[in-house]
C-alpha cells in the first residue's frame, strides 16, 4: 500500500491505463506543459510524449467533440474539462451528442471516453467555480456518472472509466485534492456501480458521495457519541450505474433514509435517490425522508458565507435527530 | 477527367436526385416519421466527395444527409426505411432522417444540432492522425452553421493541431427560412473566414460537379499531408427547408434562376457536349428511378420496428439499466 | 372568450406585452420574417417593427448573452431558443450567467427576460428534438420554470413571465401547438406558482404538466370508470415558484402519490417533488410514491417507438392499480 | 493631448499598480478569499480606456477586472474588502474577486467564464441602440479567448446588428500557462481575426497608454455611429496567472525584457521628456500607494459579511424563496 493524494491518484489513474493501452490519449486545457491547474497531471507529457498528451486552446466544445470522434474510431481518450462549472460551454457536445449517438445509430458505435473535471465547493471560488453538478449528468440517459471521495477510489474507479466502453463523466472534489489516503500497490481497478458502505449503522442509511463523506463520517461520531444514534453511511461512489440494492438493503434495515448532497436542492441526485426509496423500501420507512443540501441558491464566494451554507456535520447531526424524534 | 469517372458522377447525381425525390414522396405520401430535410438541387456536392473519398475515410454530415449518406455505400430501402421508421431502416427508426449513419460505410453520423459535428469531425481526424491510417475526414454543413461556436472552436483545433480533415460549407443561401446574408458579417458565411484559422479561402462553384471533384480530391490529399482545408460551395436547395416549407422567402425568380444552373441538366449538356451518347445518360437516369423506386417498394413493404428496440443500446452493453 | 390555439397563444401573449411596454422586444431565429418555425410569432414583426422583433444569427450563445445584456440595462427581452434541447449550446449562458448574476453582485441587477422554446415530443423528431428538460432549469437556483398545458394558460403565464423581475424558462409543449381552447378577453395574467386542479379526487394525487396533463385526465377517466379510483390532477403550470403547498394538502387528503413526467427519469422533476412529498406528507402517506417516466433513455424517432416509450393513459393506469392493489 | 489629460493617464496607472499590489498582498498575508487575478504590468489598457469612457458607459470585463472596475469609479476599499469577503466589499463577499460589478458606475461585471461576456457586452450595446441613449459598452478579454465560441458569435452579431461596443483583447501572451501562439491558429488571434467579421484589424501597443486612449477614443465614437470594433493591444503581466503561480513556463529573458516596457515608467520618462517636473510624478505615485495602504487598512478593519447575506438576492424580491 502507498500513500497518495487524490491529486496524485489522478495521475497515477491516467499514467497506469496509458501504460497498458496505447488507445488511452489525454488532453485538456493546461494539462499537459503545465501538468493541471490541481497539478493533477503533471509527468504525463513526459512519460507519454506530446502525441499522447495534449494541451488545447480554450474550447470546450471542441475538446468534448475531439473526444467524442476520437471514441467512435478507436481510441480511448480521456479529457479534462477544468472546472466542472464549465460542462455549461460544451453540455449539447456531452448531453446530446456524446450521451445519444450509440442510442440513435441503433448500437453502431460505443463511446469509451472520460470526462474528468474539478468539481465542488471549498475553495472559495464563487457560483461559477464551485459547482457539483453531477445531477445534471446523472439526468442525461447515456452517461456514466462517478464521484469518488477517496485516494484509493479515485485511482480504481478512474481505471475503471477509462476502461469501461460508455462516456463516464468524472467529477474530483477540489477540496479533496491535497487528502491523502492508502492506495493498493500493483494494478487498481474497482467496478463501476458499486457502493461502499463506510460505517455501518443501524438506525438511519445516509446516502452521500465526495467531499461530503466524511462531513457525514463526523456527523456519525457525533450522533452516536451523543445522542446514541447509530447511522450508516453510504458513499455512493457512481450515481449512473447506481448501486440502488444497496441503498435498499440498508434502509431495510435501519427504515431511515438521509441524502447529504453538496448541490442546491432542486432535482439534486438525492431527489431521485429519495423516489427510489419512497416507491421500493416504502414499507420499511418507519419516518420521512430527510434530504441535507445546500439550499436552492447560487454559491456565493466568501468563507465565512460558503461554510454557512453548504451542508456540514451540525446540519447533519440536525436533521437526523429530527427524523429521530419525529417519530 | 476520365469518361468513366464521369459517368460515375452522372450516375451518382441521378441516383441522388431520385432518392431525394422518393423521399419527398415518403413526406406526401404521410409515411414520413417526423421531418426530413432535402438535398434535391445540391447533388453535386455529394457526388463529387463521394466520388473522391476513399472507402475508409469518414464522412460528417448535417439532418440534410440522405445523399451524403447513399454515396458513401448505403442502400436507398436503407435509407426511405429509416424515414418511414421500417425494421429495414438504417437504425431500425431509432435516428429518423436526421441522424443517418453507417460506420461500416464510415459514414459516422448525420448531426441534427447545427455546427456539433464539427467538433466530432476534429476528433475522428485526430485519431486517424494518431493511428497513423492515412484517413480523411470530410465534414459538410451549410451556410448559416459558421455563425455558430462550435464551427470556429473546431476550425481552430484542427488547423492548430494539422488535421486530415475537410471542412465542406454548402452555402444554399439560406439557413431555414432566413437568408444568411441577412445575419452575418460577411458576404462568404465560411470562405471569408477561413483567413481567420490560417487558411486560404475557397469559394467554388457547388453546382458544377468536375469542380466540385477536383477541389474534393485536392483538399483530401491536401488533408493527409496534415493540411486541414475549408471549402465553401455555392448552391441551391430546390426544395423546401424540411417537410412541407412553401418558400415564400424566395425573392420571385430566384428559383428559376437557379433551376437554370442545375447541376444535373448542366453536366449533362458537358458530357454530351463530349461526345458522350444522350440516349446513355436517359438510361442512367431511368435506372436511377427505377432503383428509388424499388427502394420505396422495398421500405413500405418493410414492417415497422418493433416496440423492443427502443430499449436496448443505451449502453455499450447492449442494454439500458441504470441501476442494479 | 375565445378560442385561441395554444400555438396563437403565445403570439397573443407576446404582443399584448409588446403593446403595453415598449421595453419589450422579441428575437430568436426564423422568429421575425418567417413568424417562428411553428409559426408562433407570425404578426409581430409587420405590428411591432424591425427594431423590436428581430431575426438573429444561429447563434445561441448571443441570444442568449444578448436577452441578459438587454435585460441588466431596461429592457424586458423575450427570446427564442428554437428547440428546448438547444439549450445545451447556451446552458453558460442561461445556468451560469443569466440564473447567477443578480446573486453573484449582491442584488444589483435584475434580469427580467423570458427563454421561451418548443418543448417535448410527440412529433417524432428524436433524441435532440424532442427533450422536456424542465429538470435541467429547475436545477439552477434563480431560474424560473413555466410548462403550460392550455392556450389560456399559455397566454396567462407567458404574459406573467414577461412582466416577471426574473429570468424564466418557459417550456411550450411542441405537440400542443395545434389544440384549441378558451383564453379570457382583454388582458390576460397568471400569477407564476399557482397550480391547478384540473380534476378533483379523493384517492390518489397526480401531478403533472403539458402534454402529460390530458394523458393524465383520460387515464383518470378509465380509472373512474373502469377501477372506481379516483383522481386528483395536478397541472403543475410552474416548477419554479413551485406550488407545494398545492401538491402537499392535496396528498394529504387522498394518501397516495403520483408524478407522471415526459422526461427520461433521473433526477427529473417529479424526483424533487416525490422527496418533498415524502419528507413533508409522510404521515399521509398510505402507500409507496410512483414515478411514470419515460424511461431512462434517448428518445427514438420512429411513430411506434416514440408511442411505447413515453407515458401514456394506459401506463398511467396500471401504475396507479399496482399502487392501490399494493395496500 | 494636453497635460491634463496626460497627469491623469500617468494617475490611474499609478493608481491601479498601487491597488493591484495591495491586492497581492492580500493573497499573501492570507486574507484572500478564493482566487485573485491581477494586471499589472497591464495598467495602460484600464487606463487609457477609463480615461477615454463617458460615465454613463458600460464595461463588461473579466476575472481579472481590478484595474477595470477600479477606473470606472469604484473604490480600492470595496475591491480589496471583496477580496477578504468583509462587509465594505463591492459584493459584500457574494462573489469574490473574479465578479466585481457595480452597475452605478457602468461597471456590468466582471465574468469568469472565458468567453461569456462577449455576449452580454452585445445585449447591452443593443439595449443602448434601441434606448438610443448614445452609450457605447467596452468589453475587455483575454488572448485565451478569442478561440471560444462564444467569442465568435459576439463578434457576428455586434457587426450584423451595427452596435456601439468595442471588443478589447488584451494580449499577454498567455491563457494561465500555456502561450497562446501554440494552440491558435493565427498569430494574432484577436486582430487576424477582424476580417471575418468584416471589421479592420487594430493591433496596438497596449503598454503605451497614449495609443490605448487614442484607439479607445476613436473607437467609442465610432462605436456610437453603429460601428463595432476589435482592438488587440498587446501586453504582458508581470506577475502569475493567478494567486502564487511560479510562472515556469516563461522563457528566459522574457520577462525581463517586457519589464524594460513596463507602461509605468515608459509613461513617466515621456512626460519628463515633454517638460513635466519628476517630482510631480514622484508625488502622484506616493499618493497612488497611500491610497491603496488607506484602502487595505480599511478592508482589514471591516468585519466579515455576515452568514444572512448568503441567503438574500436570488430573486428581484430580495429573497432566495422557489416555493410556497
Ligand atoms: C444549434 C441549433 N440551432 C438551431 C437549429 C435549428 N435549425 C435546423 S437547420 C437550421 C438552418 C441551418 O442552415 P444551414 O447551416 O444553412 O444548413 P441548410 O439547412 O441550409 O443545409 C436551423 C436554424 C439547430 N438544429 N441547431
Ligand atoms: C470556458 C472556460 N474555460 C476555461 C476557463 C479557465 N480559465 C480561466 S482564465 C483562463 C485563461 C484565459 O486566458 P486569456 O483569455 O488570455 O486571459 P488572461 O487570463 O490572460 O487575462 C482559463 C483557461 C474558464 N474560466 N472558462
Ligand atoms: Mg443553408
Ligand atoms: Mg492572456
Amino acid at each position: 500500500m502507498a500513500e497518495l493524494t487524490y491529486r496524485e491518484a489522478v495521475g497515477a489513474a491516467v499514467a497506469q491505463e496509458m501504460r497498458r493501452d496505447d488507445a488511452v490519449v489525454f488532453f485538456g486545457e493546461d494539462v499537459a506543459a503545465p501538468g493541471g491547474i490541481y497539478k493533477a497531471t503533471t509527468g504525463l507529457l513526459d512519460e507519454f510524449g506530446p502525441e499522447r498528451v495534449k494541451d488545447t486552446p480554450i474550447s470546450e466544445q471542441a475538446i468534448v467533440g475531439a473526444a467524442m470522434g476520437a471514441a467512435m474510431t478507436g481510441l480511448r481518450p480521456v479529457a479534462e474539462i477544468m472546472y466542472a462549472d464549465f460542462f455549461a460551454v460544451c453540455w449539447d457536445l456531452v448531453a446530446n451528442q456524446v450521451a445519444k449517438t450509440r442510442y440513435m445509430t441503433d448500437g453502431q458505435c460505443a463511446f469509451p471516453l472520460v470526462l474528468r473535471c474539478a468539481s465542488g465547493a471549498g475553495l472559495r471560488l464563487g457560483a461559477q467555480h464551485s459547482q457539483s453538478p453531477e445531477n445534471w449528468a446523472m439526468a442525461i440517459p447515456g452517461l456514466k456518472v462517478v464521484a469518488p471521495s477517496t485516494p484509493a477510489d479515485v485511482m480504481g474507479l478512474l481505471a475503471a472509466s477509462i476502461r469501461d466502453p460508455d462516456p463516464v463523466i468524472f467529477f474530483e472534489q477540489k477540496s479533496l485534492y491535497e487528502t491523502r489516503g492508502e492506495v493498493p500497490d500493483g494494478e487498481h481497478v474497482e467496478p463501476l456501480g458499486v457502493a461502499s458502505v463506510v460505517r455501518s449503522g443501524t438506525d438511519v442509511t445516509i446516502a452521500t458521495l465526495a467531499a461530503m463523506v466524511p462531513r457525514a463520517l463526523l456527523a456519525a461520531e457525533t450522533l452516536q457519541d451523543r445522542y446514541g444514534v447509530s447511522a450508516e453511511i453510504i458513499d455512493l461512489r457512481c450515481l449512473v450505474p447506481l448501486d440502488a440494492s444497496a441503498l435498499l438493503e440498508s434502509v431495510s434495515r435501519t427504515g431511515r433514509f438521509v441524502t447529504v448532497e453538496e448541490n442546491p436542492r432542486l432535482c439534486g441526485w438525492g431527489a431521485e435517490l429519495a423516489s427510489i426509496v419512497a416507491e421500493e423500501a416504502f414499507r420499511a420507512l418507519r419516518g420521512p425522508i430527510v434530504r441535507v443540501t445546500t439550499p436552492h441558491i447560487p454559491l456565493p464566494s466568501a468563507a465565512a458565507l460558503e461554510d454557512a451554507v453548504l451542508p456540514g456535520p451540525d446540519r447533519i447531526v440536525d436533521n437526523v435527530k429530527r427524523l429521530v424524534n419525529l417519530e | 477527367m476520365d469518361t468513366q469517372t464521369r459517368l460515375k458522377l452522372y450516375r451518382t447525381m441521378s441516383e441522388c436526385r431520385a432518392l431525394e425525390q422518393r423521399a419527398y414522396d415518403v413526406f406526401k405520401q404521410n409515411l414520413l416519421n417526423g421531418t426530413s430535410h432535402l438535398a434535391l438541387g445540391q447533388e453535386a456536392v455529394a457526388a463529387g466527395f463521394g466520388a473522391a473519398l476513399r472507402a475508409e475515410d469518414y464522412t460528417f454530415c448535417t439532418y440534410r444527409g440522405h445523399t451524403h449518406t447513399y454515396v458513401r455505400g448505403v442502400s436507398m430501402t436503407a435509407i426511405l426505411g429509416e424515414l418511414m421508421g421500417r425494421q429495414c431502416g438504417l437504425l431500425r427508426g431509432k435516428g429518423g432522417s436526421m441522424h443517418l449513419t453507417s460506420v461500416k460505410h464510415g459514414m459516422m453520423g448525420s448531426y441534427a444540432v447545427v455546427g456539433a459535428h464539427l467538433p466530432v469531425a476534429v476528433g475522428a481526424a485526430w485519431s486517424a492522425q494518431y493511428r497513423r491510417t492515412g484517413q480523411a475526414v470530410v465534414c459538410f454543413f451549410g451556410d448559416g452553421t459558421p455563425n455558430i461556436g462550435a464551427f470556429h472552436e473546431a476550425l481552430n483545433l484542427a488547423v492548430v493541431w494539422k488535421l486530415p480533415v475537410v471542412f465542406v460549407c454548402e452555402n444554399n443561401l439560406y439557413a431555414e427560412f432566413t437568408p444568411t446574408r441577412k445575419v452575418t458579417a460577411v458576404e462568404n458565411p465560411a470562405a471569408d473566414r477561413a483567413p481567420a484559422y490560417g487558411l486560404e479561402p475557397i469559394l467554388i462553384n457547388g453546382n458544377d460537379v468536375d469542380v466540385v471533384y477536383q477541389t474534393a480530391a485536392t483538399a483530401l490529399s491536401r488533408a493527409r499531408e496534415g493540411r486541414p482545408s475549408l471549402i465553401e460551395a455555392q448552391t441551391y436547395r430546390h426544395s423546401g427547408h424540411s417537410r412541407a416549407d412553401p418558400c415564400k422567402y424566395r425573392p420571385p425568380g430566384e428559383l428559376e434562376a437557379w433551376l437554370a444552373k442545375d447541376p444535373i441538366p448542366l453536366y449533362r449538356e458537358r458530357l454530351v457536349s463530349l461526345g458522350i451518347n444522350a440516349a446513355d445518360l436517359e438510361k442512367i437516369e431511368a435506372e436511377s428511378k427505377a432503383a428509388a423506386d424499388q427502394a420505396m417498394e422495398e421500405a413500405r413493404n418493410s414492417p415497422a420496428s418493433p416496440a423492443d428496440v427502443a430499449y436496448v443500446d443505451v449502453w455499450a452493453d447492449g442494454g439500458a439499466a441504470w441501476r442494479n
